[in-house]
C-alpha cells in the first residue's frame, strides 16, 4: 500500500475542517430535521402523557429500553476495540481508532439518554444520582439501574479522555495551520501540547493506563446492562449467560457499526489512502468471530431453555421460534449469524461492499435481538390470564429513528471540526530502516525499543 | 498558552530567549543532540520537539521515566474509598428494608466500587498527564515552531541560553544536514 | 409487629367479581375507558383469573382471585432505585407514589403482574369524583400503583386502637375485596397472631402459594378447590 | 430545511397520538361535561407542584385568627376534627353563624356570611400548610394531638396573625426529624399512601 | 368551652343552630339533615337498600364531608355535603350478611353519575330525539296533575297505564294504590329476566306464587338446573353467601354442587359437576333422576332421558343416587330452563325432585320468605299488557325500559309512539325515557328513603328501610312523594291514607312486631337500615308450602324454537350478563370496565362460540361475526368458549343501548332485538331462550372486543 508523506497526511486529513462543500450542511440539515422531530415527539410524549406510547399492562418496556441496550452496544465499538488492538499494538489499527472512539462516545450519549425518555416521571430523574438532600433518602445501591447510572458514568467519562487525549496532539497540529479565533479554540483546546519527548511518553503511558482501565470498565457497562433483565424473574429474563451474552452482541454490533462508520468516511472524506481494503478486511474477520460466538451463546441460550423445559420459559421460548414472534427471530438468526457467516467466511465475500452489508444486516439483528429478547418475556410472564401483547406507535418509531439521524449529526459534525484519523499515530506508525538510525554517543545507548 | 511566535531574522548578542533549528528528520536530529550534549548540556537543558513521538532515535527517550502507573493505582484506592463511602452513607443513613436483602448487599456494592475505583484511576491518570507533561515549569517550555507540525520538522534547541555560549550552540546546532538555524 | 397476610379460599370464591368493583370503590382506580381499555391500560389492584380446564362437554373451571401478594422477598422491590417500592416493617409491599420516577422496573420484575402504571392522569367524570376516597391519594400519570392490602384502613384501625390503649383485634381490619367477598372466600388479618383466622387458614393443607417456586415468599395464602368427581 | 423538517415535525408530533373518537355527550339542561382530573391546570401550576409551593391564595374573607384566639377560643372550636379525625377541618359558614347568628351582626362581613348561609353557599377557604398533591402525604392530625404535640409546633403563632400566614416549612426533613426525635415511626408508609 | 356549649350559648341567645340546615328551598321536602353529625375527614356509616335488583340486600353508607361546587341562583361557589363515599354490605342484613356483589358496589355511581337528570324536563323535540327543556318542579306537577285532570274528565281514568320493573317494597304498592283510587288499572310489570313462570309452578305446586329460598348452607347435595345463582339469579349475594358454607363452613362436611345447562355460565363454573344438556330438556332430565329414586314417572327411563337431553343413561343414574342419597339435598330450577314454550313442565318438574327428597320446609332445603301481607289495591280489571299498552292515553314509566329489553318483533317503541303522553321518573335518559314528553327525575337511592321486601334470600321475614344518606345532588324530588302530591291536587283529589311516602313506610314499620317490648320499631328499622324477625299470622300472606300435589303429572312437553333448524342451525343463549344484568345497570362505568367473570370482557359485547365450531366456521377470536335470527341481524366479535354447547351460541345481554348515558350509549350490540316473540305456552312468559339463529363470519378483528384476560387455559400446550 502507498504511503502518504506527513505533509500529505496533513493536506489530507485537516481538509475537511478548513473546507465546507454543500454536502455538510445538507446532511446537517437532513439529520438535524429527523432530530428536531424526534424531540418534538419526545415533548408530544411529556405533553400528553406517556400513554402515547404503545406500552401497556404487562409489557412495560419495550421500545426505548431496546433502544438504550442496543446503542449501549454499539458504542463497544470504539473504546474496547481500540483499546485492545493498541495493548496488542496492532500497527494496523492507526487510522481506525478515532472513527472507532467517537462512535463510543456518541452511542453512549444516545444510549443514556433512553432510560430517561422511557421514565415516566423523567423530570425526577434527578433521584435516580446520589446526592445528600433535605429528605434524607438516596438511591437504592441495589437497583441495577442505579448501576446501571455508575457503570455508564465511569464509561463515558473515560471514553471521552480517551477519545480526547489522543486528540490533542493533532489540536496543536490543528492549531498551527489555523489562524484567528479558530486558532484561539484550537490552541486551548490542545493544552499547549508542544511535541517534547516527555509530552509524547506521559501521552503514551496515560493512553496504555486508560485502556488497560477501560477494557473491564467496557465489559462491566454491558454486563450491568444485561443485569437489568437477569435480575428480574422473568421468563428468559433470569439467566446467567446474559452477562457474556450481551457483552459479545455489543462487541459484534460495536464492529458492525464500526464497519459502516469507516466505509460511510472512506467514500465521503475520500480517505482511500488510509483505510485500506485491509482494515476492513480485518475487521470482517473479528465480525466473523462474534457472529459465531454470538452464535454459540445463542444455541446455549435457546438449547438449555429448551431442555429444562419449564412451563413458563417455554411459552416464551415458543412464542419465539414459531409463535407471533418467529419472523423477527428468524430475520435476527439471517442477520446476526447467517449473512456474516457467508459473507465474512468465504474470503472472496470479504470485501468493503461485504463488510457494509453484513454490519446492515448484524445493525438490525442485533437492534431485533434485544427487543425479542425484552418484549415476548414481558407479554408472557407465568400467569396466562395476564398475557398481553405490544404493538409500537409512532412516537416510539419516530424517536428511535431520531437517535440514528442523531447519531449521524454528531458524527458529521464531529468529523468537521476534528481529523477523523489521528495523524500523529499515522506517522508514529511508519519507522525508518534501522541504517538510517546513527549511534548515540556511548553514555546515551539506546536500550530496547520495541514497546 | 500557545507558544511564542519566533521573530524572523535571528539578531545576535542580548535579549537571546532561545536558540534552536529545525531539522528535516530523526537522523540530523539526533546528531544535533549528540552535538550539544558534547558541548557539556545536560538532558534537561536541551529541548526537543516534533510532531510524533521519535522512540526510534534516542533523543526519542528522554525524560521517558515516569510513576504514572503507580499515580494511576493511588487513584484507584481513592475511587474505592469513596465508593465504600458512599454505599455505607447511602444505605446506613435511612436504612430500609428491600425484597429481604441486606442493607449491606455486598454483591450489589461490589459494582459500585468497582466502577467508582476504574473512574479514580482515570482520572488520577489524566490529571497526572495534564500537570506533569502539559504545564509547563515558569520560564520555560515556550520554546516551538509551528513548522514542526506543518512541515513535519524536528525541533531541536536550547531555551535561555547563557549570552556567552550562545555562538557556540549555533555552530553546533547548524552543524548537522539540513539544519536551519533559528533564534527566539 | 404484625405481618399482614390474606389467605384465598378458592373453593368457597364463586368468581363474582365483587372484590374487583369493591376494590374500585375504595381506592379510587380510575375507569381508563374503552380505547385506553383495548390498548391494555386498564387497572385492576385484584382481579379473577378464570382458566378453562378440559373440553367440553366436559369442561371445569379454576377462578383465583389475584392481587398483590405483598411477598416478603419481593422481586419488585430491590429493583427499584427510588425506593418507591420497598417492605415494611409489617411486611407490606409500600408503593409510594410521590417517590416513583415511573421505571416501571417492579412491574417488570413482579412475577404476578399486579402492578399497574398511570399512562394518563386519571379522571373523573364530574360530579363521579364526589364519591373519591379521601383517605387514598390519587394517583397521577408516570407512577406505578398496585394493591395496598387498603393500607388506609390499616392505619385507621392501628390509630384507632392505639387511641383506646388496646390492641388490633383479629378481623378488625377487612380491606375493600375481603368486606364485600359474598362467599367469604377472602380472609385478612395478622400472620403473627398463630390464632388468628388468616394464620388458620394459611394452615390448611389445601394452602398453596402463588408461583411459591420463584422464592419471592407470598404472605397470601391459596386454598385449593377440592375436586369431587 | 432543517426548519422545514421540524415545522413539519411539530405539526405531525402534535397528531401523535389519535385516541379513538368518541362522541360528545349529548348535554340535558342541567348536566355538564366537566372532568375532574389530577393533571396541572398548567405548566405553571406543575412547576409549583415540582417545586413543592403551594399557592398563596386569596380568602373569601380576612378572618381574623387573633382575635378569636384572644377570646381564648380553642382551636378545635372551629377546627372541629383535629382532636378525633386526620382533617383539623376549616369550619363551614354555619359553624360561624353558631355564634354570629347573635354575636357582632352589625359588622359587615358578618352579615356578608350570613347571605352565604342563606344562599346555601359555603366559604371556598384556602388551605394554608398542607402539601402539594404530588407530596401524597396523609397527614393525620389526631395522633399527634394525643402525642401532645403543640399546635404552633407546625403552624407557628397562628395566634398573632389575622389572616393565617404559612411561616413553618413542612418540608419531609421537618417531619422526618421530629419523628426521629420522638422515635415515631418514619417508613415511608407512615405518611405516604 | 368546646363546641356543644356553643350551641348551648346560640340557643340561649335565641338562634337555634337546627335552623340552620334547611336553607334552600330545593330541598324542602327532605325533613332529614343528613350533615349535622359530620365532622371533616371522618366517616359515619348509616343505613340503606341496594335498588338495583329485587334482592333488596341491605347497605351501610360510608359518608364524609365534601365539598361540591355549585351554582346557586347565579352565584357560584362550593357547598360543603355530606358525600357517600363507599356502599358495604350490611353486617346483620339476614339477606346479604354484610356482602356485596359488583352491581351493588357499582350501585354508587347512580348517585354521582355525569348523565344523571338533575331536573324536571319537558319534551321540545321529536321523540327519542332526546331535546328537552328545563321547568320548574311546580309546572311540572301543575302539567301531570292538568294531564290526569283531562283524564278523569273525561271518564278515561282506566287510559292512564303505568309501566314498572318489579320492585320488592312500598313503592309499588304505592303505584298500584294510585291507580286503584284513580280508577286506572294496574300496573304492567314487565322484566326481561322475570321469573313469573318459576312462580307460577311454585303457586302450583307449594301454593306460593313467589321465588323459592334455599337453605345451601345446611344443603349436601345442590342440583342446580340452569339458574346463574351465584351470578344474577334470584338472590346472589345470599346464595353465594350459603355456598360458602356449603363448601367450607362445616367442619368435614363439603355439599356437592351439580349444575345442569348448556352454556357454562359463572355458577356452572363453580360446580363440582356440570352436566350438558339440550336446551329445553332439562324437565326431562329431572323427571328421568325423579324416575330412578321414586319410580313413579315410567316414560322418563334412563335410557328415555338419554334420548331427549343427550345425557348419557348411566349419569342419570349416577345423578339419581346422589341426589337420593346425600341429604339433605335440594334442587333448584331458574334462568334459562325456564325461557323455553315448555318453562312451567320444567319448573314442576324440578319441585317434583324436591318434594321426592322432602326438602321443602326442610334444613338444606326449600322455602319461602314470609311475605308481608299488603292490602291488595283493587284495580280496575281488564289491565294493559306490554303490547297492547299503545291504547293508554296517559303513561307513568318507572325504572322499566321495554323499548331495550322487550324483543324488537313486540314492537313496543312504536305502540309507545302511539301514546300521546308520557311521563317518567327516571333518573337517566334510556331507551323509553327518550320518548317522555314529561320527565320527573327521582332522588337517587342515597338522596331519599330506600326500602325493600326480599321476596327470597332469608329464611326469616325482612324488611329493608333507610333514610336519606345525603342531601340530593340535583333539583331532583322523591317520586312517591310527588305521587302523593299530584294525588292530592287533582280536581277529583286521589286521596291516599299518607301525606308523604316516608308516613307510607312508617304506617307499615310501626306495625310490625318489636323485638324488644320498650322499642319503636320504626325508628328501629332506620337505625339499624331493617326490620327482621317472625310474622305475626295477620301480617303475614300466603299458606306454609304444601308438597304438590298433581304438579308432578305435567306430561313433557318437548321445547318448540323459533327458526327452521336447517336455516338457523344455532340454538341462541341471551343470557343476564353479570355486569349489566338485563341492561340497566350497562350506565355504570365501573361496571363497564369490570372483566366479565368468565370471558374477561370489558366496554364491549360478543358472541360466545364453542372452538370446535369457530374452527368449523372458520372464524378466530375477536373476529366479526353475524348471528342472524328470523327476526334480526347483530354484528358482533366472536369470542372463544369451551363450556357452551357446539350447536349454541350465547350472547350476554346488556350492551347496545341506543341511548343509555355517554358510558353505554352506542357500545355494543343488543341480543335482545334478535329474541323471536316465542313465550312460555301455559304463562305467557316471553320465552327467551328458544330462538335460533345463523352464524357467520362478517369480517376481521376490528377491535370492538375489548378483553382484559390474555391466556384462556391456565397451562400453555406446546408441542416439543
Amino acid at each position: 500500500m502507498s504511503h502518504p508523506t506527513g505533509a500529505e497526511m496533513n493536506r489530507d486529513l485537516l481538509h475537511p475542517l478548513f473546507n465546507t462543500s454543500w454536502r455538510f450542511w445538507l446532511l446537517v440539515a437532513v439529520f438535524g430535521g429527523v432530530v428536531l422531530f424526534g424531540a418534538v415527539s419526545w415533548a408530544t410524549q411529556l405533553w400528553l402523557g406517556f400513554g402515547i406510547a404503545g406500552l401497556n399492562w404487562p409489557v412495560y418496556w419495550a421500545f426505548y429500553v431496546t433502544n438504550f441496550v442496543f446503542w449501549i452496544g454499539i458504542s463497544h465499538a470504539g473504546t474496547l476495540i481500540s483499546a485492545i488492538l493498541r495493548l496488542v499494538n496492532a500497527g494496523w489499527r492507526r487510522p481506525v481508532t478515532r472513527c472507532a472512539e467517537v462512535i463510543t462516545v456518541f452511542a453512549l450519549m444516545i444510549g443514556a439518554m433512553f432510560p430517561i425518555i422511557h421514565l415516566g416521571r423523567p423530570w425526577l430523574a434527578f433521584w435516580l444520582f446520589p446526592y445528600p438532600s433535605e429528605r434524607l433518602i438516596w438511591p437504592n445501591f441495589r437497583s441495577p439501574l442505579v448501576w446501571d447510572f455508575f457503570a455508564i458514568n465511569t464509561y463515558l467519562t473515560g471514553s471521552l479522555l480517551f477519545l480526547y487525549l489522543p486528540i490533542i496532539p493533532d489540536f496543536a497540529a490543528v492549531r498551527d495551520k489555523a489562524t484567528g479565533l479558530r486558532r484561539r479554540i484550537y490552541g486551548a483546546l490542545a493544552l499547549g501540547w508542544r511535541g517534547t519527548p516527555k509530552q509524547w511518553h506521559r501521552l503514551e503511558t496515560a493512553m496504555s493506563i486508560m485502556a488497560v482501565a477501560i477494557i473491564p470498565v467496557a465489559v462491566s457497562v454491558h454486563t450491568i446492562v444485561s443485569f437489568d433483565f437477569s435480575m428480574a424473574p422473568v421468563p428468559m429474563w433470569n439467566t446467567t449467560i446474559f452477562g457474556p451474552y450481551f457483552v459479545a452482541g455489543a462487541i459484534f454490533s460495536g464492529i458492525a457499526g464500526l464497519l459502516l462508520a469507516m466505509a460511510v468516511l472512506r467514500r465521503f472524506l475520500h480517505l482511500e489512502a488510509y483505510l485500506h481494503p485491509v482494515h476492513f478486511e480485518n475487521l470482517g474477520k473479528l465480525l466473523l468471530v462474534m457472529a459465531l460466538l454470538w452464535g454459540y451463546f445463542v444455541f446455549n441460550e435457546r438449547l438449555v431453555t429448551y431442555y429444562a423445559n419449564e412451563p413458563a420459559e417455554m411459552a416464551v421460548f415458543w412464542s419465539t421460534q414459531s409463535g407471533a414472534f418467529a419472523p423477527l427471530y428468524w430475520t435476527m438468526v439471517i442477520g446476526n449469524f447467517v449473512l456474516p457467516l457467508i459473507l465474512m467466511g468465504i474470503r472472496r465475500f470479504r470485501t468493503i461492499t461485504g463488510c457494509v452489508i453484513a454490519s446492515i444486516g448484524v445493525i438490525v439483528g442485533m437492534w431485533l435481538e434485544r427487543f425479542l429478547i425484552i418484549v415476548p418475556g414481558l407479554s408472557q410472564k407465568y400467569l396466562p390470564y395476564s398475557f398481553g401483547s405490544y404493538r409500537p406507535q409512532p412516537v416510539e418509531i419516530v424517536i428511535t429513528t431520531a437517535t440514528f439521524a442523531g447519531m449521524a449529526l454528531l458524527y458529521v459534525l464531529f468529523a468537521k471540526v476534528v481529523p477523523i484519523i489521528s495523524i500523529w499515530e499515522l506517522k508514529a506508525g511508519e519507522h525508518p530502516s534501522p541504517s538510517l538510525i546513527p549511534p548515540a554517543t556511548e553514555e546515551h545507548r539506546l536500550g530496547d525499543l520495541h514497546l | 498558552m500557545t507558544p511564542r511566535e519566533p521573530r524572523g531574522q535571528p539578531e545576535q548578542g542580548r535579549g537571546l530567549k532561545a536558540v534552536y533549528a529545525l531539522y528535516p528528520d530523526g537522523a540530523s536530529a539526533q546528531q544535533a543532540v549528540n552535538r550539544l550534549r558534547a558541548l557539556g548540556l545536560q538532558d534537561r537543558d536541551i529541548t526537543v520537539v516534533s510532531a510524533q513521538p521519535m522512540e526510534d532515535y534516542e533523543f526519542g527517550h528522554i525524560g521517558k521515566k515516569t510513576y504514572m502507573w503507580w499515580i494511576a493505582c493511588l487513584g484507584g484506592l481513592i475511587g474505592m474509598a469513596t465508593a465504600f463511602g458512599l454505599a455505607y452513607l447511602a444505605e446506613y443513613s435511612w436504612a430500609i428494608n428491600v425484597g429481604g436483602l441486606p442493607i449491606w448487599a455486598w454483591w450489589p456494592n461490589l459494582i459500585i466500587i468497582f466502577e467508582l475505583t476504574m473512574l479514580g484511576a482515570i482520572a488520577a491518570t489524566v490529571i497526572t498527564l495534564v500537570v506533569t507533561a502539559l504545564i509547563p515549569e515558569r520560564g520555560r517550555g515556550f520554546l516551538y515552531d509551528p513548522e514542526v507540525t506543518t512541515e513535519g520538522q524536528v525541533l531541536v534547541g536550547v531555551e535561555n541560553p547563557a549570552q556567552d555560549r550562545v555562538s557556540s550552540f549555533e555552530r553546533e546546532l547548524s552543524a548537522p544536514p539540513g539544519a536551519r538555524l533559528k533564534t527566539l | 409487629m404484625p405481618r399482614w397476610g390474606m389467605a384465598a379460599d378458592l373453593d368457597r370464591c364463586t368468581g363474582c367479581g365483587g372484590c374487583v368493583v369493591a376494590c374500585h370503590a375504595e381506592n379510587n382506580i380510575s375507569t381508563v375507558g374503552d380505547d385506553q381499555a383495548s390498548r391494555g391500560r386498564a387497572k385492576h389492584w385484584i382481579r379473577v383469573e378464570r382458566y378453562y380446564e378440559g373440553e367440553f362437554p366436559d369442561v371445569r373451571v379454576k377462578f383465583r382471585p389475584v392481587m398483590c401478594q405483598q411477598c416478603d422477598n419481593a422481586p419488585c422491590e430491590p429493583v427499584c432505585p427510588t425506593y418507591a417500592s420497598h417492605h415494611t416493617d409489617d411486611g407490606l409491599n409500600a408503593q409510594v407514589y410521590n417517590r416513583c420516577i415511573g421505571t416501571r422496573y417492579c412491574a417488570n420484575a413482579c412475577p404476578y403482574n399486579v402492578r399497574f402504571f398511570d399512562f394518563f392522569n386519571p379522571s373523573w367524570e364530574k360530579p363521579l369524583h364526589l364519591q373519591l376516597n379521601p383517605d387514598v391519594s390519587l394517583r397521577e400519570v408516570g407512577v406505578m400503583e398496585k394493591c395496598t392490602f387498603c393500607v388506609q384502613r390499616i392505619k385507621s384501625a392501628q390509630i384507632g386502637a392505639k387511641a383506646g390503649q388496646r390492641e388490633v383485634r383479629d378481623g378488625e381490619i377487612q380491606p375493600a375485596c375481603v368486606q364485600g367477598c359474598p362467599s367469604k372466600a377472602l380472609v385478612f388479618g395478622d400472620l403473627e397472631d398463630p390464632e388468628s383466622e388468616v394464620s388458620r387458614l394459611s394452615r390448611s393443607p389445601r394452602g398453596t402459594k402463588l408461583l411459591e417456586d420463584l422464592g419471592t415468599k407470598p404472605k397470601v395464602a391459596y386454598l385449593a378447590r377440592v375436586s369431587q368427581t | 430545511m432543517a426548519v422545514c423538517l421540524a415545522t413539519y415535525g411539530t405539526v405531525a408530533g402534535c397528531r401523535l397520538y389519535q385516541p379513538a373518537e368518541r362522541p360528545a355527550p349529548q348535554l340535558l339542561p342541567g348536566q355538564t361535561a366537566d372532568v375532574f382530573t389530577t393533571a396541572r391546570p398548567s405548566l405553571a401550576a406543575a412547576v409549583n407542584d415540582f417545586l413543592g409551593r403551594l399557592p398563596e391564595g386569596e380568602q373569601p374573607i380576612e378572618f381574623p385568627h387573633n382575635t378569636h384566639v384572644k377570646m381564648n377560643i380553642a382551636c378545635s372550636t372551629c377546627h372541629e376534627g383535629v382532636e378525633t379525625g386526620p382533617v383539623a377541618g376549616l369550619p363551614s359558614v354555619r359553624t360561624c353563624m353558631i355564634c354570629h347568628e347573635a354575636i357582632a351582626t352589625d359588622r359587615p362581613r358578618i352579615q356578608q356570611i350570613t347571605a352565604m348561609r342563606d344562599k346555601g353557599l359555603d366559604l371556598n377557604w384556602v388551605r394554608v400548610y398542607g402539601y402539594v398533591r404530588e407530596a401524597h402525604v396523609k397527614f393525620n392530625h389526631a395522633p399527634h394531638i394525643r402525642a401532645k404535640v403543640e399546635c404552633a409546633t407546625c403552624h407557628g403563632n397562628i395566634g398573632e396573625q389575622t389572616i393565617a400566614q404559612r411561616n413553618v416549612d413542612l418540608n419531609m426533613g421537618f417531619c422526618v426529624n421530629c419523628h426521629r426525635e420522638n422515635d415515631a415511626p418514619v417508613d415511608c408508609l407512615t405518611c405516604h399512601f | 368551652m368546646d363546641r356543644r356549649s356553643f350551641i348551648k350559648l346560640t340557643a340561649i341567645t335565641g338562634s337555634t343552630a337546627a335552623l340552620t340546615a334547611c336553607g334552600n328551598p330545593e330541598h324542602q321536602l327532605i325533613r332529614f339533615v343528613p350533615d349535622e353529625d359530620i365532622v371533616p375527614g371522618q366517616a359515619v356509616w348509616k343505613p340503606g337498600v341496594c335498588p338495583l335488583c329485587s334482592a333488596g340486600c341491605g347497605l351501610t353508607v360510608r359518608v364524609m364531608d365534601a365539598d361540591a361546587d355549585v351554582v346557586v341562583d347565579g352565584q357560584a361557589g362550593v357547598k360543603r355535603i355530606a358525600a357517600a363515599k363507599k356502599l358495604e354490605g350490611l353486617p346483620d342484613h339476614p339477606v346479604n350478611r354484610g356482602a356485596l356483589c359488583p352491581r351493588g358496589q357499582a350501585a354508587i355511581q347512580v348517585t354521582y353519575h355525569p348523565d344523571r337528570i338533575t331536573q324536571p324536563l319537558k319534551r321540545t323535540g321529536n321523540r327519542g330525539t332526546g331535546q328537552y327543556e328545563a321547568i320548574s318542579w311546580d309546572d311540572a306537577v301543575v302539567e301531570l296533575v292538568g294531564r290526569l285532570d283531562m283524564l278523569a274528565g273525561a271518564g278515561n281514568q282506566r287510559m292512564l297505564a303505568m309501566l314498572t320493573r318489579r320492585t320488592s317494597g312500598h313503592r309499588g304498592a304505592l303505584l298500584e294504590q294510585f291507580a286503584a283510587r284513580f280508577g286506572a288499572p294496574a300496573p304492567v310489570v314487565y322484566e326481561l329476566f322475570g321469573d313469573e313462570v318459576l312462580r307460577r309452578a311454585n303457586a302450583m305446586s307449594y301454593g306460593r306464587a313467589q321465588l323459592p329460598t334455599f337453605d345451601l348452607a345446611n344443603s349436601r347435595y345442590v342440583l342446580n338446573f340452569g339458574s346463574d345463582l351465584l351470578g344474577t339469579w334470584n338472590s346472589p349475594v345470599a346464595h353465594s353467601r350459603a355456598y360458602g358454607e356449603m363448601r367450607q363452613g362445616r367442619p368435614g362436611v363439603r355439599g356437592t354442587f351439580v349444575q345442569v345447562e348448556t352454556r357454562m355460565s359463572q355458577t356452572g363454573a363453580n360446580a363440582d359437576e356440570w352436566v350438558a344438556i339440550r336446551p329445553g330438556t332439562e324437565g326431562a332430565l329431572a323427571l328421568g333422576i325423579a324416575q330412578v329414586i321414586g319410580g313413579k314417572h315410567p316414560d322418563y327411563t334412563p335410557d328415555a332421558v338419554q334420548k331427549l337431553t343427550g345425557v348419557d343413561a348411566r349419569r342419570v343414574e349416577r345423578l339419581a343416587r346422589g341426589f337420593e342419597a346425600t341429604r339433605p339435598a335440594v334442587a333448584i330450577v331458574g334462568g334459562a330452563p325456564l325461557a323455553h314454550t315448555n318453562g312451567l313442565f320444567t319448573a314442576l318438574a324440578v319441585n317434583t325432585l324436591n318434594s321426592l327428597v322432602g326438602s321443602v320446609g326442610q334444613p338444606g332445603g326449600v322455602f319461602f320468605t314470609p311475605q308481608l301481607n299488603r292490602a291488595a289495591a283493587s284495580n280496575a280489571g281488564g289491565g294493559f299488557t306490554l303490547q297492547d299498552i299503545g291504547n293508554a292515553h296517559v303513561l307513568l314509566v318507572d325504572g322499566a325500559n321495554p323499548v331495550f329489553t322487550a324483543p324488537a318483533a313486540w314492537r313496543v317503541r312504536e305502540s309507545l309512539e302511539k301514546v300521546p303522553y308520557i311521563v317518567s321518573v327516571g333518573s337517566f335518559l334510556d331507551e323509553t325515557s327518550a320518548l317522555a314528553d314529561l320527565i320527573l327525575p327521582d332522588h337517587s337511592f342515597l338522596e331519599t328513603w330506600s326500602e325493600s321486601l326480599p321476596e327470597s334470600g332469608s329464611l326469616a321475614a325482612v324488611a329493608g328501610v333507610a333514610p336519606a344518606v345525603m342531601r340530593p345532588l340535583h333539583r331532583t324530588r322523591a317520586t312517591g312523594d310527588v305521587l302523593l302530591d299530584v294525588g292530592r291536587r287533582l280536581a277529583t283529589p286521589v286521596n291516599l291514607p299518607w301525606q308523604t311516602f316516608d308516613e307510607m313506610l312508617a304506617a307499615t314499620f310501626t306495625g310490625l312486631p318489636s323485638a324488644a317490648p320498650d322499642v319503636d320499631t320504626w325508628s328501629d328499622a332506620q337505625t339499624k337500615g331493617m326490620w327482621t324477625g317472625t310474622l305475626p299470622a295477620g301480617l303475614a300472606s300466603g299458606a306454609s308450602p304444601q308438597t304438590p300435589a298433581a304438579a308432578g303429572a305435567a306430561a313433557f312437553a318437548a321445547p318448540q324454537f323459533d327458526g327452521d333448524p336447517g336455516q338457523y342451525p344455532f340454538h341462541f343463549l341471551p343470557y343476564p350478563s353479570s355486569k349489566f344484568l338485563d341492561g340497566s345497570l350497562a350506565h355504570l362505568p365501573w361496571l363497564q370496565e369490570m372483566p366479565d367473570p368468565l370471558t374477561s370482557g370489558m366496554w364491549s359485547s360478543w358472541v360466545e362460540i364453542n372452538p370446535a365450531t369457530m374452527q368449523k366456521l372458520g372464524i378466530a377470536e375477536g373476529d366479526v361475526v353475524e348471528v342472524a335470527s328470523a327476526h334480526g341481524t347483530v354484528r358482533s366479535a366472536a369470542v372463544v368458549n369451551p363450556g357452551i354447547a357446539p350447536d349454541t351460541v350465547a350472547m350476554p345481554v346488556g350492551q347496545g343501548h341506543t341511548s343509555f348515558t355517554r358510558f353505554a350509549s352506542g357500545r355494543g350490540e343488543n341480543p335482545v332485538t334478535l329474541l323471536a316473540p316465542v313465550t312460555e305456552a301455559t304463562t305467557g312468559a316471553l320465552a327467551w331462550a328458544a330462538t335460533r339463529v345463523r352464524v357467520s363470519r362478517a369480517g376481521p378483528a376490528d377491535g370492538r372486543l375489548v378483553m382484559f384476560a390474555g391466556g384462556l387455559r391456565e397451562h400453555v400446550e406446546h408441542e416439543r
